[in-house]
């Protein structure tokens, strides 16, 4: 399932990365994994998915073969990879598949993807490998959304123990894995992907949360690849020889989501206020050193198949802004923006901007830097008014339904709005791509209008790697690192 | 007679004075250390307790469903009286169960299954503070020797360029911020001159010839923080005897200036350089935060501040506990050291 | 070793015009001026002087030695041909140690408090090369034992700090033999120990110059203790030489006005005051006190009493309880039993339960000036607080008052006023301290040692001033003291104590007239006198093994 | 191998030159006592110190005149080292000249005792004071202001990516470096010093509590303290600080912070007024204060207190360093002084990831250097004043 190679792959070699986004409470449970670090180690590495979107970006199989839906894009059954044994030996099947499904829906569970899988109704096994979901209503993605990285495959009846150990179907097994600080594991002996991807002999992923440390350990060569690099020193790390920059451009976007159930941000002048005093420009030239573009607080980006490029700009209108806030009612208006660095790379620098900027509006924003580590789980969808980042989805759909859907666990902004739900369920369903268009532009517009966060900016993943490692030359646009899936695609030249 | 039979009048005139009066000194410190961690344990537990927010809606989020968050909490035995959760904790770290890590806890019980795969504090410490005992020990070695001889050469050439250029430069790596030297040495050792890793990651099973060179900077830049001190009190400790009448004697028996530094200085000078010693090595194992983020240092420092982050009450806990519990041992082996290394508590009357 | 003839004729130590200074803050002050010095093989010079004098620095400029902050500027120092001011401090190391050795002042400082006796002892013969270990300490042994120390075999391997002052001080002398130098330089051997073990250690020291004919400087400022070791004198008084003369010459006939005021200080007296008229009431009554520090009992049922307008010196070796007594009078540490009474009233036992009155009526004069004076407040501060603070007065009133009393003390008030204390001499210090006490306007004055820190001049010119001040206001002392000398010139009565008990007391008269309690009578013999025949005459009278602490041995 | 051999030859020629150095010294000076009593380590520690000396003079020459830039860019630390040292080096040789010659008596004085090293760090001193105070006057821009160039390289150069309008070049977003620099001095200085002042009026009154009262007052204290001291300064810090960010935001956090830093470095200043408390209050001094009936107030004050100042006075400088570097380290860690307030802990964080490169754009990558350089300046200049203060106080004429 791997793009074709360009050159010829050499098998061997000890791939060393050096990534960000690690924590000591990470876990191989992939219903928990939100950031980088375990997002590359189990879903790129150790874990399978049903489907997987390749580096040119339409959708394979992974462990099911094919699929196939009823016209309503209501049933769908997927027929499963055979032979296909996890790391402890134990064989793939339909059972796994339903019982890592039914993970993210278990009592008391709280999955990311949930409100995927809570779609389907009905579970039927009709064969060993072969399995028939039966959805709520019809989503035309759903093969789409089995490539998350959520939704991992399990051993049934041994998930508890797959979990603490990280037990998979994966190319690479767990040697090691020290929370927070290091990864080690080991391509298994036989593969179904043999021959197609996974060229090393093994993998160490080294956690370095702090960015000068990265880019020093790719430098000094302690490590063959980073992810995101600082865009503060981009130009400069691009002087070194030995060093290339992996840039693509991809839906990863900045934003600024604020708690619209809160005061102020409960107001959606207020809210337009804010989108109109933040130079975009500005932030895309200094923020990410013009790594990116300009953002319209709509999360689907250029890359998305629906994406509305004609939709008006908001645009840095001080006078407007001020404007804006009279109407609400307010007189002048002051806010707490919570940022950190985790959030993003010059998230701080960034709410700084925005502070300037909005000053102009006569907006007082008071920048509350946050303490980096467990900025996810204090701040985000905690705080009124934070930075965050989001990777962005393959699918319009997928995007919305993680983080726009009413209730879903990662819409952190709590924005709630009858038509966009609406239209939300109407195109999830439609196979018609016309109609399905209008649709998401008109969600896109009532999000870059009305809701609650605000997207100054899309960043382009650049990572950085050293000069010894090649790959195909298609670069997967979903996720850093090649979609994640370095280790798969790229092998020592 | 021969020194040993003499000493064995002498030892056998007062076997048990000697041993009774050092002992009691020590039975005494001991007690007091035990006291103390039981009221850092108290403090600690006070503190870690008003953090803001608990684990349960740390980890939960914003989607957390009253329920959920209760089940944690009970799960994790967080909804009990805080009195009551202390007596356990203490009865449990009494007994060496330390508990077990929320984080590591984490969500497998929701899996349907019963755990019994968390893992415990001390299991999740253990190999941290064995890296960072290493870090320090390997600091301690580079550090000490180097900081006792150059405080010697420094006081028995006072005034001299050489103590002169060694001062201004202890005193000025003494005053750098840690991250600063850590960045200095980064640049000329392994940016500049790519002779030494920058990046300190360590794991277990590392073979030991790889672990000492990944330490090595993290080594360095804790040497530079540490010797200053070290070296002035060594440097002070023994001047301060020169001006002494048995100095002046030795001198006046025409012993050589190194001999009277090393045989009759050095040996009353113990005490103040144990303890400054001791010092420095506790701040080795407790103050170390700063440099291992610089060179991502996997040891206790680390740990402590993700887990305070997370609100990972036993990890925290545990950690501050060993912090605590190093520096009385380090003071409690201070003051031991400088009882015996004293021949009048030694040899009493 | 030298026969009796080349005795006189070998110069072994010659210095010439020696000009020494020392330095403080920026600048060099001078020290010694211009003395010249000549010992012959085996010939003993007694170097006295006050203190401050430089008689320590001269005897260390013997040596070639000179201490941090000081230098020679001018002359030679030529020991046994070499010339020690050119010579490199290599070579100087061969000599020290080795042909001259050095006893120091306190043994107790000066032994290393981290080794044995005998390694130290050791050190020497071995670094210079002259003996192996093993034969080393043998020799050391025999020392010791020609010493008349105490387990000679076994004494060596004790610490510094298990030994007494008085063998630490005989373990000294006999470490400076260890390589049997040609020069010996004592300075202020004896000066730190009590009269009764002062005695002991003058004896073998005399006893081993004379065994091996060594030469040697001996330095003091006791006369009549150089009286007794010394062939000649030289007297030094500020860096200068004052005279030098054979020591039976100097004694009988000195030819300067400042050796003749050295002389003359042990001659004042006071007169013998009428008896106490029976049934007098006492200033303060110490009844049968017995006080311990912690658990150990230091004072054991003492008891006397002391009148208007009396001394009463309290005599006894150091750490027989003096002080302690004086602290239980003021109440710094109340008794376990007993009690104390001021006017025939009884005092509250706890200084903090006095009232003010009291508080005020008994005050006290320290030894140390140095540490009895807060360093950061003017004598007008010192003085005028307790001005202020008993009496009430302030401003005009109370500088009036201070300046009255500085009047008494005899310090001219404009010019010491607002002086530091370390801007005065040891003598204006004590005198300030003085006129602190007198500023509460006390009944009785506690005095412990208060003249012990000072040189004989400058003492007798304080005592002079609290015997004046007592005819004048009528006051009563608590003397402490060691010196016997001090106790004759100044006492009224005598209390002699012995490791916290009283063994004798009565009227000064009694005490020094045989017959006495033992322990009084050897502390009275103890006590050097200026004949130079003393010490042999006392040696023969009771033995060289019933002197100093074998003699307090044998008495209990 | 060869480098080896290299090393040992070089030694080797260094000890030859020692030797040869005290000989002919012993001859032409006619056996002076300096060459004549000098050790062979002694004239090996001379040789040794003159090749260093002579390899840093031809460092310098080559950088600065003979090899082409791209070469010379490699020693730009070298250099600016060199040009700093001698620069502040002539600055305070000059400002000592200065002090001995204008001032009071006693002023002179101190300056002519004064050594190099002091008078460098009384110089740096009141030059930060100055800064400090009038940072807002100083300052070319404000410590907020954002402008359009960012990440302008230092130097001012613009064949090097500078801009004369901002001499040390602007941050990643645009503001002035220089305006912050100096505004980190009110901020991080202001801030360090009112957190020591609160530490030694608590620590030291409590101390000295303790050291009259004994007892039980000083029991509880001190045990107080043992616990408070075995916590980690820094974690026991960032744990506080993490509770009080629950009740307090922003200045208010700043200010919490001072206070939690004040309370743990109290504990040391406990501990030192305690131990110089109880060696003042064994003087007879006190003890005649006593049984003249004085109370508490007037023996802490009056007797001890003006006792006490020197060791304070030297443990004050410490301190100062000690809460100016964890003030920075905990800047470093991001709970420190809360933005957008300019702070030399944040300003190095920020700009760290610079450092790594320095073998390419030497200029570009000195600019985090800058903030660490003035905490570290400013930290060497209280040492070695205070080093300077501890041995006047100390009565060693060496
Ligand atoms: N190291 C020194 N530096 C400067 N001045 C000194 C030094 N040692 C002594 N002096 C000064 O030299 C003078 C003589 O000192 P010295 O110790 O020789 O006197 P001394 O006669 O031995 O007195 P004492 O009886 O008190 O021992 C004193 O005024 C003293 O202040
Ligand atoms: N603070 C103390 N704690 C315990 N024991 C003490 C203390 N002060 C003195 N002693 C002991 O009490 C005894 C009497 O001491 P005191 O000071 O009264 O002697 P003294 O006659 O004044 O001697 P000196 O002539 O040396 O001043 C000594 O054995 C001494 O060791
Ligand atoms: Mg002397
Ligand atoms: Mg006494």
């Amino acid at each position: 399932a791997t793009g074709m190679p360009v050159r010829a792959q050499q098998k061997g070699g000890t791939l060393r990365l050096g990534i960000a986004g690690a924590n000591t409470s990470d876990s191989w449970d992939a219903r928990t994994h939100s950031d980088s670090y375990m997002i590359m180690a189990a879903h790129g590495a150790v874990f399978d998915c049903l489907t997987e979107i390749s580096a040119s970006g339409e959708l394979v199989g992974e462990l099911a073969e094919s699929w196939e839906a009823t016209p309503d894009a209501k049933v769908w059954t997927f027929k499963l990879r055979t032979g296909v044994v996890f790391h402890n030996g134990k064989s793939f099947g339909a059972d796994d598949v339903m019982e890592s499904l039914n993970m993210h829906t278990a009592e008391g569970a709280k999955s990311a993807a949930k409100p995927i899988v809570s779609s389907i109704v009905e579970m039927k096994k009709l064969g060993e490998h072969e399995l028939q979901l039966t959805l709520k209503d019809g989503n035309a993605d759903f093969p789409f959304l089995m490539s998350d990285y959520h939704i991992c495959m399990y051993p049934a009846g041994q998930i508890e123990e797959a979990v603490a150990k990280g037990i998979g179907t994966g190319l690479y097994k767990v040697e090691a894995f020290d929370p927070g600080v290091r990864t080690l594991l080991s391509r298994v002996d036989s593969h179904y992907k043999d021959g197609k991807a996974g060229w090393f002999d093994g993998v160490e992923i080294i956690a370095i949360n702090d960015s000068s440390a990265r880019m020093n350990a790719l430098m000094t060569g302690q490590v063959d690849a980073v992810n995101r690099v600082d865009f503060k020193t981009e130009s400069l790390l691009k002087a070194n020889p030995m060093v290339s920059i992996l840039e693509v451009t991809g839906n990863q976007h900045f934003t600024f989501p604020m708690l619209t159930g809160l005061s102020p941000f409960d107001n959606v002048k207020v809210r337009q206020a804010l989108k109109h005093s933040v130079n975009r420009q500005e932030m895309v030239d200094k923020v990410l050193q013009g790594h990116g573009a300009v953002g319209n607080d709509n999360p689907i980006g250029p890359a998305n198949q629906y994406f509305a490029s004609d939709l008006p700009q908001n645009d840095y209108d001080p006078e407007k802004a001020k404007h804006l806030i009279k109407e609400a009612g307010l007189d002048g208006l002051q806010v707490d923006l919570s940022a950190s660095n985790a959030a993003f790379g010059g998230a701080v620098d960034a709410a700084l901007l925005y502070q300037a900027s909005a000053k102009g509006a006569g907006i007082d924003i008071n920048v509350v830097q946050e303490p980096a580590d467990g900025y996810w789980s204090n701040v985000w969808l905690k705080k009124a008014w934070c930075a965050c980042y989001w990777s962005g989805r393959a699918t319009e759909d997928w995007m919305f339904s993680s983080a726009y859907e009413t209730g879903v666990p990662w819409n952190d902004t709590g924005w709630e709005n009858a038509r966009f739900q609406e239209l939300l369920l109407t195109a999830r369903a439609e196979l018609d791509s016309a109609k399905r268009k209008d649709q998401y532009t008109e969600m896109q517009m009532l999000i870059s209008k009305e809701g609650g966060t605000v997207i100054p900016m899309y960043a382009n993943y650049v990572d950085a790697h050293s000069n010894k490692l090649a790959n195909s030359g298609t670069i997967g646009n979903v996720f850093q690192m090649d979609s994640s899936r370095m280790m798969e695609r790229w092998w020592f030249a | 007679m021969g020194e040993a039979a003499a000493n064995l009048i002498l030892h056998e005139k007062k076997p048990t004075g000697i041993l009774d009066s050092v002992l009691k000194i020590i039975a005494q410190r001991l007690a007091l250390g035990l006291l103390t961690l039981f009221i850092v344990s108290i403090v600690i537990f006070a503190a870690v307790n008003l953090l803001p927010g608990d684990f349960a809606q740390a980890i939960l989020g914003q989607g957390a469903t009253p329920e959920a968050v209760e089940a944690i909490r009970t799960d994790l035995g967080l909804d009990q009286h805080p009195v009551k959760r202390y007596m356990q904790w203490l009865g449990g770290a009494l007994q060496g169960d330390l508990g077990s890590s929320f984080a590591q806890a984490n969500f497998a019980s929701f899996v349907g299954e019963d755990s019994g795969v968390r893992t415990s504090v001390a299991q999740q410490i253990a190999p941290r503070f064995a890296n960072t005992m290493f870090l320090a020990g390997v600091t301690a070695a580079i550090a000490v020797p180097f900081a006792v001889t150059l405080g010697i050469l420094a006081a028995l050439y006072r005034n001299s360029i050489f103590d002169r250029a060694t001062n201004i430069l202890t005193l000025s790596s003494i005053s750098s911020p840690e991250f600063f030297l850590a960045y200095v040495l980064i640049l000329f050792l392994a940016v500049l001159n790519p002779w030494l890793p920058s990046l300190s990651n360590i794991y277990d099973g590392m073979a030991f010839s790889d672990r000492l060179e990944k330490t090595l900077l993290p080594a360095l830049t804790l040497t530079l923080v540490v010797t200053a001190h070290m070296m002035r009190m060594t440097r002070a400790a023994i001047i301060n005897l020169l001006a002494s009448p048995y100095i002046e004697m030795a001198r006046l028996k025409g012993i050589n200036p190194m001999r009277v530094i090393v045989k009759h200085a050095l040996p009353n000078a113990l005490a103040p350089i144990i303890n400054v010693v001791a010092l420095n090595l506790a701040y080795l194992i407790t103050g170390v935060v700063v440099v291992e983020v610089v060179f991502v240092y996997p040891g206790i420092g680390q740990l402590f501040v993700d887990s305070v982050k997370i609100r990972d009450i036993p990890v925290v806990q545990a950690c501050c506990l060993i912090f605590a519990a190093a520096y009385i041992l380090l003071n409690l082996t201070a003051d031991i050291l400088s009882i015996v290394s004293n021949p009048r508590l030694r040899h009493p009357k | 070793m030298e026969t009796d003839a080349s005795k006189h004729d070998d110069v072994l130590v010659e210095m010439k015009g020696i000009w020494m200074e020392g330095r403080s803050d920026e600048d060099w002050h001078p020290i010694i001026n211009g003395v010249d010095l000549k010992l012959r093989q085996g010939e003993v010079l007694g170097l006295i002087g006050e203190s401050g004098a430089g008689k320590s620095t001269l005897g260390l400029a013997a040596m070639g030695f000179c201490r941090d902050g000081v230098r020679i500027s001018k002359g030679s120092v030529h020991f046994d041909g070499i010339d020690l001011l050119s010579a490199s401090s290599e070579d100087k190391r061969k000599l020290l140690g080795k042909r001259i050795a050095y006893v120091a002042q306190s043994a107790a400082a000066s032994f290393n408090p981290a080794h044995r006796l005998i390694d130290q002892h050791t050190e020497a013969p071995i670094q210079h090369g002259i003996m192996t270990k093993a034969e080393s300490e043998a020799d050391g042994m025999e020392l010791y034992r020609k010493l008349r120390l105490p387990n000679p075999d076994e004494i060596g391997f004790r610490y510094p700090h298990q030994v007494s002052g008085g063998q630490l001080q005989r373990a000294m002398t006999a470490m400076a033999m260890a390589c049997r130098p040609d020069l010996i330089i004592f300075d202020e051997p004896t000066t730190a120990l009590d009269v009764t073990t002062q005695i002991e250690v003058l004896a073998s020291i005399r006893q081993i110059v004379e065994e091996f004919n060594t030469a040697a400087i001996y330095i003091t400022h006791d006369l009549a203790v150089v009286a007794q070791m010394a062939d000649t004198i030289k007297v030094l008084l500020k860096g200068d030489e004052v005279e030098e003369a054979e020591t039976r010459e100097m004694l009988s006939n000195p030819t300067q006005a400042y050796t003749k005021s050295l002389w003359a200080v042990r001659e004042f007296q006071r007169p013998a005051k009428p008896a106490v008229l029976t049934g007098a009431t006492p200033v303060i009554s110490v009844q049968n006190v017995t006080a311990a520090y912690g658990k150990i009992d230091v004072l054991h049922d003492i008891s006397f009493d002391i009148h208007q307008g009396r001394t009463v010196a309290v005599v006894g070796e150091s750490g027989s309880g003096k002080s302690t007594a004086a602290r239980c009078i003021t109440g710094l540490l109340p008794p376990r039993i007993g009690q104390v009474e001021l006017d025939g009233a009884s005092l509250p036992l706890d200084y903090r339960k006095r009232d003010r009155s009291q508080l005020q009526k008994i005050q006290m004069i320290y030894q140390m000036a140095d540490t009895a004076l807060n360093p950061r407040q003017t004598v007008g501060d010192i003085i005028g607080r307790p001005v202020e603070f008993y009496t009430g007065l302030t401003g005009k009133a109370r500088r009036k008052r201070v300046e009255e009393l500085m009047d008494q003390i005899e310090l001219p008030a404009d010019q010491f006023i607002d002086r530091l204390p370390s801007e005065m001499s040891g003598g204006q210090k004590q005198r300030v301290g003085i006129a602190r006490s007198l500023a509460a306007e006390p009944n009785f004055i506690v005095c412990d040692e208060v003249t012990s820190a000072l040189d004989q001049l400058v003492a007798e010119g304080i005592l002079r001033l609290l015997a004046d001040l007592q005819d004048k206001l009528n006051l009563s002392y608590m003397f402490i003291t060691h010196d016997l000398a001090t106790v004759k010139s100044i006492a009224d009565e005598v209390v002699v104590m012995k490791d916290g008990c009283v063994v004798e007391q009565g009227p000064k008269a009694e005490m020094f007239t045989p017959p006495h309690h033992a322990y009084t009578d050897l502390l009275l013999s103890s006590v050097p006198e200026m004949d130079p025949d003393w010490l042999t005459n006392l040696l023969q009278e009771r033995g060289v093994d019933n002197i100093g602490d074998a003699a307090v041995g044998k008495m209990t | 191998m060869s480098g080896l051999m290299t090393f040992l030859i070089a030694l080797a020629a260094i000890a030859a030159a020692g030797w040869a150095f005290r000989f002919t010294g012993q001859k032409v000076t006619g056996n002076a006592p300096r060459f004549r009593d000098m050790a062979f380590a002694v004239a090996f520690g001379y040789a040794l110190g003159t090749a260093v000396l002579i390899w840093a003079v031809w460092t310098y020459v080559q950088a600065q005149f003979i090899l082409p830039e791209a070469e010379a860019n490699k020693y730009f630390y070298f250099v600016t080292a060199i040009h700093g040292f001698i620069l502040f080096a002539v600055l305070a040789f000059l400002f000592r000249l200065l002090g001995r010659a204008v001032g009071t008596a006693g002023s002179r004085k101190l300056f002519r005792q004064m050594p190099l090293t002091a008078s460098f760090g009384v110089l740096v001193i009141l030059l930060y004071t100055f800064f400090a105070i009038f940072a807002a006057w100083l300052a070319p821009h404000g410590q907020e202001q954002v402008f359009a160039q960012a990440n302008v390289v230092p130097g001012g150069n613009p064949a090097l990516g500078g801009d004369p309008a901002f001499p040390l070049g602007t941050d990643q977003i645009g503001r002035d470096i220089l305006s912050r620099l100096i505004y980190g001095a009110q901020n991080t200085v202001g801030i360090a010093f009112v957190t020591t002042m609160i530490a030694f009026l608590l620590g030291g009154s409590l101390g000295f509590l303790a050291a009259t009262l004994r007892g039980w007052v000083d029991q509880s204290l001190s045990r107080l303290v043992d616990v408070l001291m075995a916590i980690p300064a820094l974690i026991f810090a960032l744990l506080l600080i993490t509770v009080a960010s629950a009740w307090v935001k922003g200045t208010g956090l700043t200010i919490a912070m001072v206070l939690i830093m004040a309370l743990i470095d109290s504990t040391r200043v406990f501990r030192l007024a305690r131990a110089v408390g109880m060696n003042i209050v064994v003087m007879d001094y006190i003890e005649a204060a006593k049984l003249r009936g004085e109370n508490l107030r007037y023996i802490v004050f009056r007797e001890i207190l003006p006792n006490a100042t020197a060791p304070l006075l030297a443990e004050f400088g410490l301190r100062f360093c000690f809460v100016f570097l964890t003030i920075s380290s905990l800047s470093f860690l991001g709970v420190g002084i809360q933005p957008p307030l300019a702070d030399w802990g944040t300003m190095v964080k920020d700009m760290s990831s610079f450092i790594n490169y320095a073998a390419f754009a030497p200029q570009v990558s000195s600019a985090p250097l800058l903030a660490a350089g003035a905490i570290a300046l400013l930290t060497v200049a209280v040492n070695f004043v205070v080093d300077w203060m501890l041995h006047r106080s100390s009565g060693l004429k060496e």
